[in-house]
């Protein structure tokens, strides 16, 4: 078991998340749909993750909490996916390779547990970061 | 109500008859009236040269295939640094791009040339909103376009079990639908075999699986089109087009026109308009022995009332050739290289796109060059042979005034002759270095208003007769002295003195002042509804095409400023 | 030759497009008509003179005519932009398309430059200290006729695209790269000095890339044909020698297939 | 009595399905029932007719509040700010109607500033292919009367395309496809095993990132060369490849549908090149045809009005008054935003709050930030003005132009809420104060 591990990330559409979209971005639906990492069972078990724990992710531009599992759509192992949305958005690299599009797919993330640390809402992360949230 | 009377001009119409004598026109309301009041406000064009305003009769300025033209190719508008074009804006919008221009630039330099009037050449039915969108946001010009036919499943089965009202009562049905203005063919059969991967070259190639042949698929179309009795006739792009050798199977599709009478209400006497003749002009084996066969087709087109033709004259510029021919385009880039973009449209047509440099230093573009400019040359009647660069496939439809100084200018031909490398081969070739003819200013009024408007049946709106639009154009050309020098006759073609579209001016001095209302031309083919036509339609549309029926007609409020020409067919 | 140096008095907001900044523009005009230049920062049109004072005198022309700019320009772009002699000298950092379009001349960056450093450059030099971004010498976008002649040498590191399209000239980068060199490629020289990633010559149809580091994922469309020496920048190294694209379509020259070459060094 | 609806274009995905139906109420405001839709279109529909849709436009107010303002204040506010700009931008119209995008397109040319679409984010790189290798493709009947052998790469239409297979590609039966998927052969190339890889013939799974590699692979293999492989390209086998190849090849009729695998990962645009080089490859010994699938039902549409009116389809610098400049990296909204391009910024019809990776939105964020949308969204919910609008399918018509850039008629279903104005007339009434502002002299 290690402390954290450096996977490869992607974020990519999902049925659900194009459903909760539609109800709303403050929807229960949304943070249920987008706040979630899908990865391999090899690499949740190396890190000693639980399916439907919390986990903690860091890219080179910033950090985030979202909810362990494997999915339906499997993962290979090092390959992992977090939602189109907001969270996902929380760690994407905004470097675009001159071409306009961020680093969506292919980017190196670490993953450790944090089972304590609780998900924000949509509004929370977005909000936050720039300075207009007004909490609970 | 508003007068206006343009006074002393030297005016060429060809219509009413006026080979560039002293007259003045008057306009009121829009129109051409006999005369005006003296509040009337007054135009000098005394030393100038009057003419009705420019009709395109094939160009390819809106639509799907143009603009994926416009999309793919950024290069078009920022060529090694600079944007080309150089055009201050004039008008309310800016003007882009150079071999296809922006819709606003294509409004506005028609409308600097003193053209009023496009035929938009290819418009594929099932995209046709598009189409009309597009001219929404083309200013000035008032513009038409022509559905695609050559290559529809549904003319298919008509023309093969020989239903000739079923066909017609389709293409009444089509025309209304898409809003279009006539029947343009493009690679009869060959089109269709692209959708495999093959083609037509002949006209008695048969179609994959549809049992027909391009001269079936003509004829049937030929014959509908006179039982309708449309303003235009019908306009093709034959197969095997821009190969060596192809005059043969061009001169085999005008004679599929022999024996048949143009039969409308509109003045128009030809039953087959053949389009862009110089890239169906072609002699030869194999780009090796290049040559051109324009004295053999103008033979045929000169002898045969019942035909006219368009140059699509080669500019020697770096251009984008597009086209509903799919095969040839494929063909084009084997050969260039360069991007190329196709689209096949479900049931209907295709198009492909492909980037074209005809540089003056290789030996072929200077053929192709000669081979545009002996059409004209050779033509006996000018009414039937008029003025295009098939735009932007032979180069862009801003250089008309260049192609008009070639044909009014030998000096002018011997110059351009003068820079190509290969000058030697490119006269071997053809026979443009010993044709002395000179075109003059009626001629040209006929090449590019009269005849065009005549064979599309819109000569009483298109003209300087009583009852016309006042659309004119009145350049800075003295038709008593013209210049010596060559470059100002294509100078005073580039930029009017003055255009009016309406009796609105709209040009002044080369410069846009005004962007008046514009049209949109359709034909309204008024015929009792054909039961087994609907229910084919019906039957297509829930098997076979991925848009539903409901849909696919061009809503009303999705035409800009239609305006119908009309006719009854019992 | 003369030389006007530029000085940077205050730095725009956004960023200043210093299109006019070339020794062409310069040449035969006066201090106080180089400062009313124009010069745009979006849709404002200023004068180079609103941000740079200016001492020296400009040549009679181009190819009289230097440029020094001194100051924090990392907010200014095409600098040296269609220039085609003469000399440009940034002594700082600065931001793209410097060289964009060039004919000839010589332009240095003391530090480093950002993307479309010497993009669709016809002939000149190009000569970074620092690095450089995204496509280095490659074509404008559509076009096929990408960099076709003169020297681009970057000496730190560049980001991917470098050459695309190009079809003349020679670009050294002297340390590592990212991905896509000489993609599309017709003709000329890329001489990367560090690393690359990979896709080195993909779509290639002519054209010698000179790789000095490794190639991490190489292309499949690559095969060894054989161990040469090659004269590279001044000295002699082994390299193993192979062609591509085998997917790409490929040309003839008097009835021999021209292929396109990486030679990777021993 | 209810009324029945008929062939309604559905506003969601670029399929832009138009064969929905509809039962609207007798007053014409509620939504009572759609039939003929995938589970999002259904929300669609649902929100439209919500009680809770927002009516007026929302100013911040300095204490973080949103406060109800009139549309001509907000149609003021808009207008001076743009002006005022040194270099707005435009962002968004994945759910504008072309006429809405057109006349962005003149707020724009006006304000002299930056339009951009979400395709910068999404298959902007596809653009950039087409630029640089052309686009062989063909409008979706094509696949569907005559395609037998179908490949997605890098695209899972079963989560974003839903109604994509059986209306267009696997399922259905066409004219020359009468047994629809039995004659089919399906390939999918994805690194994860999605839902759409489930239903297919063949899963190559790539190494993520290496698309490029396999591409090349292929297409050695169309030259001849595939004895030359190596035995392994991006994690799959030479034998697969081998195999997959050949059924390429002896495809009567083929498409390649791509999306966000492609146009997201390293290298971006020359994924797309490479796949277009292999479809021209293929259209030696085959026919075959490309298709990018596009995310939104109209997000093709500010492409295409962009291209007829400016010559670029996206990535606008109209900053200049006499021409437009575009180059991605350059003028594309992410990266302008994370240099600190722009001076203001609006967004349109998409929610970069939500879709922007984080940092972006922060230095955007430092300027004036305005949302047209109907909906309450994340961009909404940090802006200084939100401007609601109608919605276009839903409470407004209007031309779209599917993945294929097939235009679509779409009507309008039911009245708007009272009051609010559709992108088209607020944008014209932005683009007029503009001009009324430009000649009284107060710009």
């Amino acid at each position: 078991m290690t402390a954290n591990k450096t996977l490869n990330m992607i974020t990519q559409r999902a049925v659900e998340e194009g459903i909760a979209m539609e109800i709303g971005k403050t929807s229960k639906q949304y943070f249920d749909a987008c706040s979630i990492i899908e990865m391999n069972e090899q690499d949740m078990k190396e890190l000693g993750i639980m399916r439907n724990t919390n986990v903690r992710v860091k890219s080179e531009s910033g950090e985030v909490v979202v909810k362990a599992t494997v999915g339906r759509q499997a993962c290979y192992p090092g390959l992992c996916h977090i939602r189109q949305g907001v969270w996902a958005n929380q760690v994407v690299p905004p470097r675009t390779q001159s071409t306009g599009a961020p680093q969506y797919s292919g980017f190196p993330v670490t993953v450790e547990p944090a089972p304590n640390d609780k998900l924000k809402t949509a509004l929370e992360l977005v909000q936050g970061a720039v300075g207009l949230w007004k909490g609970d | 109500m508003s007068e206006l009377i343009i006074k002393n001009g030297y005016v060429f119409d060809p219509i009413s008859g006026l080979k560039g004598d002293k007259a003045d026109i008057s306009v009121k309301d829009g129109k051409i009236v006999d005369k005006v009041s003296n509040k009337a406000e007054v135009i000098d064009a005394a030393g100038k040269t009057v003419m009705a305003g420019g009709v395109d009769i094939h160009c390819h300025v809106a639509g799907p295939k143009v603009n994926l033209g416009r999309e793919m190719r950024p290069e078009d508008k920022f060529f090694r640094g600079e944007y080309r074009g150089g055009i201050l804006k004039q008008g309310k919008r800016m003007e882009m791009g150079f071999s296809i221009p922006s819709t606003w630039k294509t409004g506005y330099a028609y409308a600097r040339m003193g053209y009023t009037f496009t035929n938009e050449a290819a418009m594929p039915p099932l995209l046709a909103p598009h189409v009309h969108e597009e001219f929404r946001d083309t200013p000035i010009l008032d513009q038409a376009a022509m559905p695609v036919f050559g290559n529809n499943w549904f003319c298919f089965e008509y023309i093969k079990n020989k239903e000739l009202e079923n066909n017609a009562a389709y293409i009444a049905w089509l025309l209304n639908a898409t809003k279009g203005i006539g029947i343009k063919v493009v690679n009869p059969g060959g089109t269709e075999a692209w959708a495999w991967g093959e083609n037509c070259t002949t006209i008695n190639d048969p179609v994959p699986y549809f049992d027909i042949t391009p001269a079936e698929i003509v004829k049937g179309l030929i014959e509908a089109n006179e039982y309708l009795g449309l303003p235009h006739s019908v306009h093709i792009h034959g197969n095997n087009l821009g190969n060596p050798g192809n005059y043969k199977d061009t001169i085999d599709t005008l004679k599929l026109a022999e024996g048949t009478k143009a039969k409308n209400k509109f003045g128009r006497e030809q039953v087959l308009h053949n389009t862009h003749l110089q890239f169906h002009s072609y002699k030869g084996t194999s780009w090796a022995d290049f040559e051109s066969g324009a004295k053999e087709v103008m033979d045929y087109v000169n002898s045969n009332k019942n035909i006219t033709v368009d140059i699509g004259q080669v500019t020697l510029d770096e251009t984008t050739t597009m086209t509903a021919d799919g095969p040839f385009e494929y063909h084009l880039n084997q050969l260039n290289h360069i991007k190329w973009a196709n689209v096949d449209v479900e049931l209907e047509t295709g198009s492909g796109i492909v980037p074209y440099i005809y540089d003056k230093n290789i030996k072929v573009c200077g053929i192709q060059w000669a081979i545009g400019l002996e059409i004209g040359l050779y033509a006996k009647d000018l009414m039937r042979v008029h003025i295009t660069t098939d735009h932007p496939n032979a180069g862009p439809f801003t250089r008309y005034p260049r192609v008009i100084k070639w044909l009014m200018s030998q000096k002018a031909r011997e110059a351009t002759l003068d820079t190509m490398k290969w000058k030697d081969k490119v006269i071997a070739a053809s026979n443009i270095a010993s044709m002395d003819r000179e075109l003059g200013l009626y001629d040209i009024a006929m090449m590019t208003r009269a005849g065009p408007a005549k064979a599309l049946g819109l000569s009483s709106i298109y003209s300087l007769t009583k009852g016309a639009d006042a659309n004119i154009a009145i350049y800075n050309l003295d038709a008593n002295k013209l210049p010596s020098d060559p470059e100002l006759i294509e100078a005073a073609f580039q930029n009017t003195a003055y255009t009016l579209k309406e009796g609105v001016v709209v040009v002044k001095d080369g410069q846009i002042v005004a962007e008046p209302p514009k049209y949109t031309l359709w034909t309204k083919v008024n015929m009792p509804e054909n039961a087994q036509v609907m229910h084919d339609i019906k039957e297509k549309f829930s098997r076979n095409y991925t848009v539903n029926l409901e849909n696919y007609a061009v809503f009303d409020e999705h035409v800009h400023n239609a305006r119908a020409i009309e006719l009854d067919v019992a | 030759m003369e030389t006007v140096t530029m000085t940077l008095t205050s730095q725009p907001e956004l960023f200043l497009e210093c299109y006019n900044v070339t020794p062409d523009q310069f040449a035969g005009k006066s201090l106080a008509e180089i400062a009313a230049l124009p010069a745009h920062e979006g849709k404002i049109q200023w004068k180079l003179g609103d941000f740079f004072k200016f001492d020296g005198k400009a040549g009679e022309t181009a190819a009289d005519t230097k440029i020094v700019v001194n100051g924090d320009v990392r907010r200014m772009k095409r600098f040296g932009q269609k220039m085609s002699a003469g000399e440009i000298v940034i002594n700082n950092d600065t931001d793209m398309y410097i060289g964009g379009w060039m004919t000839g001349g010589k332009i240095t960056v003391k530090g480093n430059a950002d993307s479309f450093l010497g993009i669709a450059m016809e002939g000149g030099e190009i000569l970074i200290e620092g690095d450089a971004q995204n496509h280095v010498g490659s074509a404008y976008r559509g076009d096929w006729r990408g960099m076709s002649g003169g020297l681009i040498r970057v000496k730190g590191k560049a980001g991917n695209d470098i050459g695309t399209a190009m079809t003349g000239g020679t670009i050294i980068i002297e340390g590592d790269a990212f991905i896509h060199v000489l993609t599309h490629a017709e003709g000329g020289t890329v001489i990367i000095k560090g690393d690359v990633e990979g896709r080195v010559g993909g779509q290639m149809v002519k054209g010698d890339a000179y790789i000095f580091g490794n190639i991490l994922y190489p292309l499949p469309g690559f095969k060894k044909i054989a161990t040469v020496e090659k004269e590279v920048d001044g000295a002699t190294y082994t390299f193993d020698q192979f062609i591509g694209d085998l997917g790409e379509r490929k040309t003839k020259k008097k009835g021999e297939i021209i292929y396109g070459n990486i030679y990777l060094k021993k | 009595m209810p009324k029945v609806i008929e062939n309604v274009g559905c506003p969601y995905c670029g399929c832009s399905c138009d064969d929905v139906r509809v039962t609207v109420s007798d007053d014409g405001k509620d939504i009572l029932e759609v039939e003929n839709v995938c589970a999002i279109g259904t929300e669609i529909f649902k929100h439209g007719c919500s009680k809770d849709r927002i009516k007026l436009p929302r100013m911040r107010q300095p204490d973080g509040s949103m406060k109800d303002i009139s549309y001509e204040e907000a149609i003021d506010w808009t207008a001076r700010h743009l002006l005022k700009a040194k270099k707005p931008l435009m962002y968004g119209f994945g759910s504008t109607n072309c006429e809405g995008q057109a006349a962005a397109a003149r707020v724009m040319e006006i304000a002299g500033g930056m339009l951009d679409n979400c395709a910068t984010i999404c298959h902007g790189p596809s653009f950039l292919a087409i630029f640089d290798n052309g686009y062989p493709t063909c409008t979706l009947g094509e696949v569907k009367n005559r395609a037998d052998v179908i490949v997605y790469w890098g695209s899972n239409p079963a989560h974003a395309h839903p109604r994509h297979m059986s209306r267009y590609s696997i399922f259905p039966r066409g004219f020359f496809t009468g047994k629809g998927q039995k004659k089919r052969t399906v390939i999918v190339i994805d690194p994860r095993f999605t839902d759409t890889a489930n239903v297919a013939d063949y899963h190559l799974q790539i190494k993520q990132g290496h698309d490029y590699e396999l591409f090349n692979a292929f297409r050695m293999v169309i030259q001849g060369h595939g004895n030359d492989l190596p035995d392994e390209v991006a994690g799959v086998k030479k034998e697969q490849i081998l195999e997959v190849a050949e059924i390429m090849k002896n495809a009567r009729f083929g498409t390649v549908f791509f999306g966000m695998g492609l146009t997201h990962s390293d290298g971006r645009n020359h994924n797309i090149d490479i796949a277009i080089s292999l479809t021209r490859d293929l259209n030696k010994v085959s026919k075959w045809t490309i298709m990018a699938m596009r995310g939104h039902y109209n997000i093709t549409g500010p492409g295409v009005v962009w291209s007829w009116t400016f010559g670029f389809p996206y990535c606008l610098d109209l900053t200049k008054q006499n021409h437009a400049h575009m180059n991605p990296g350059e003028t594309s909204s992410v990266d302008m935003a994370m240099r600190d391009e722009v001076d203001m910024f609006i967004n349109i019809g998409t929610d970069a709050g939500a879709h922007f990776p984080i940092p972006a939105v922060k230095h955007l964020k430092k300027h004036p930030w305005v949302t047209i949308d109907p909906s309450i969204n994340m961009a909404s919910e940090i802006s200084d003005l939100h401007i609601p609008v109608c919605i276009c399918g839903v409470d407004v018509g209007g031309i779209v132009y599917r993945m294929d850039n097939v235009p679509i008629q779409f009507r309008k279903v039911i009245e708007p809420p009272e009051g609010v104005m559709d992108d088209e007339t607020l944008l014209n009434k932005i683009a007029d104060r503009m001009e009324e502002l430009k000649a009284k002299g107060e710009a």
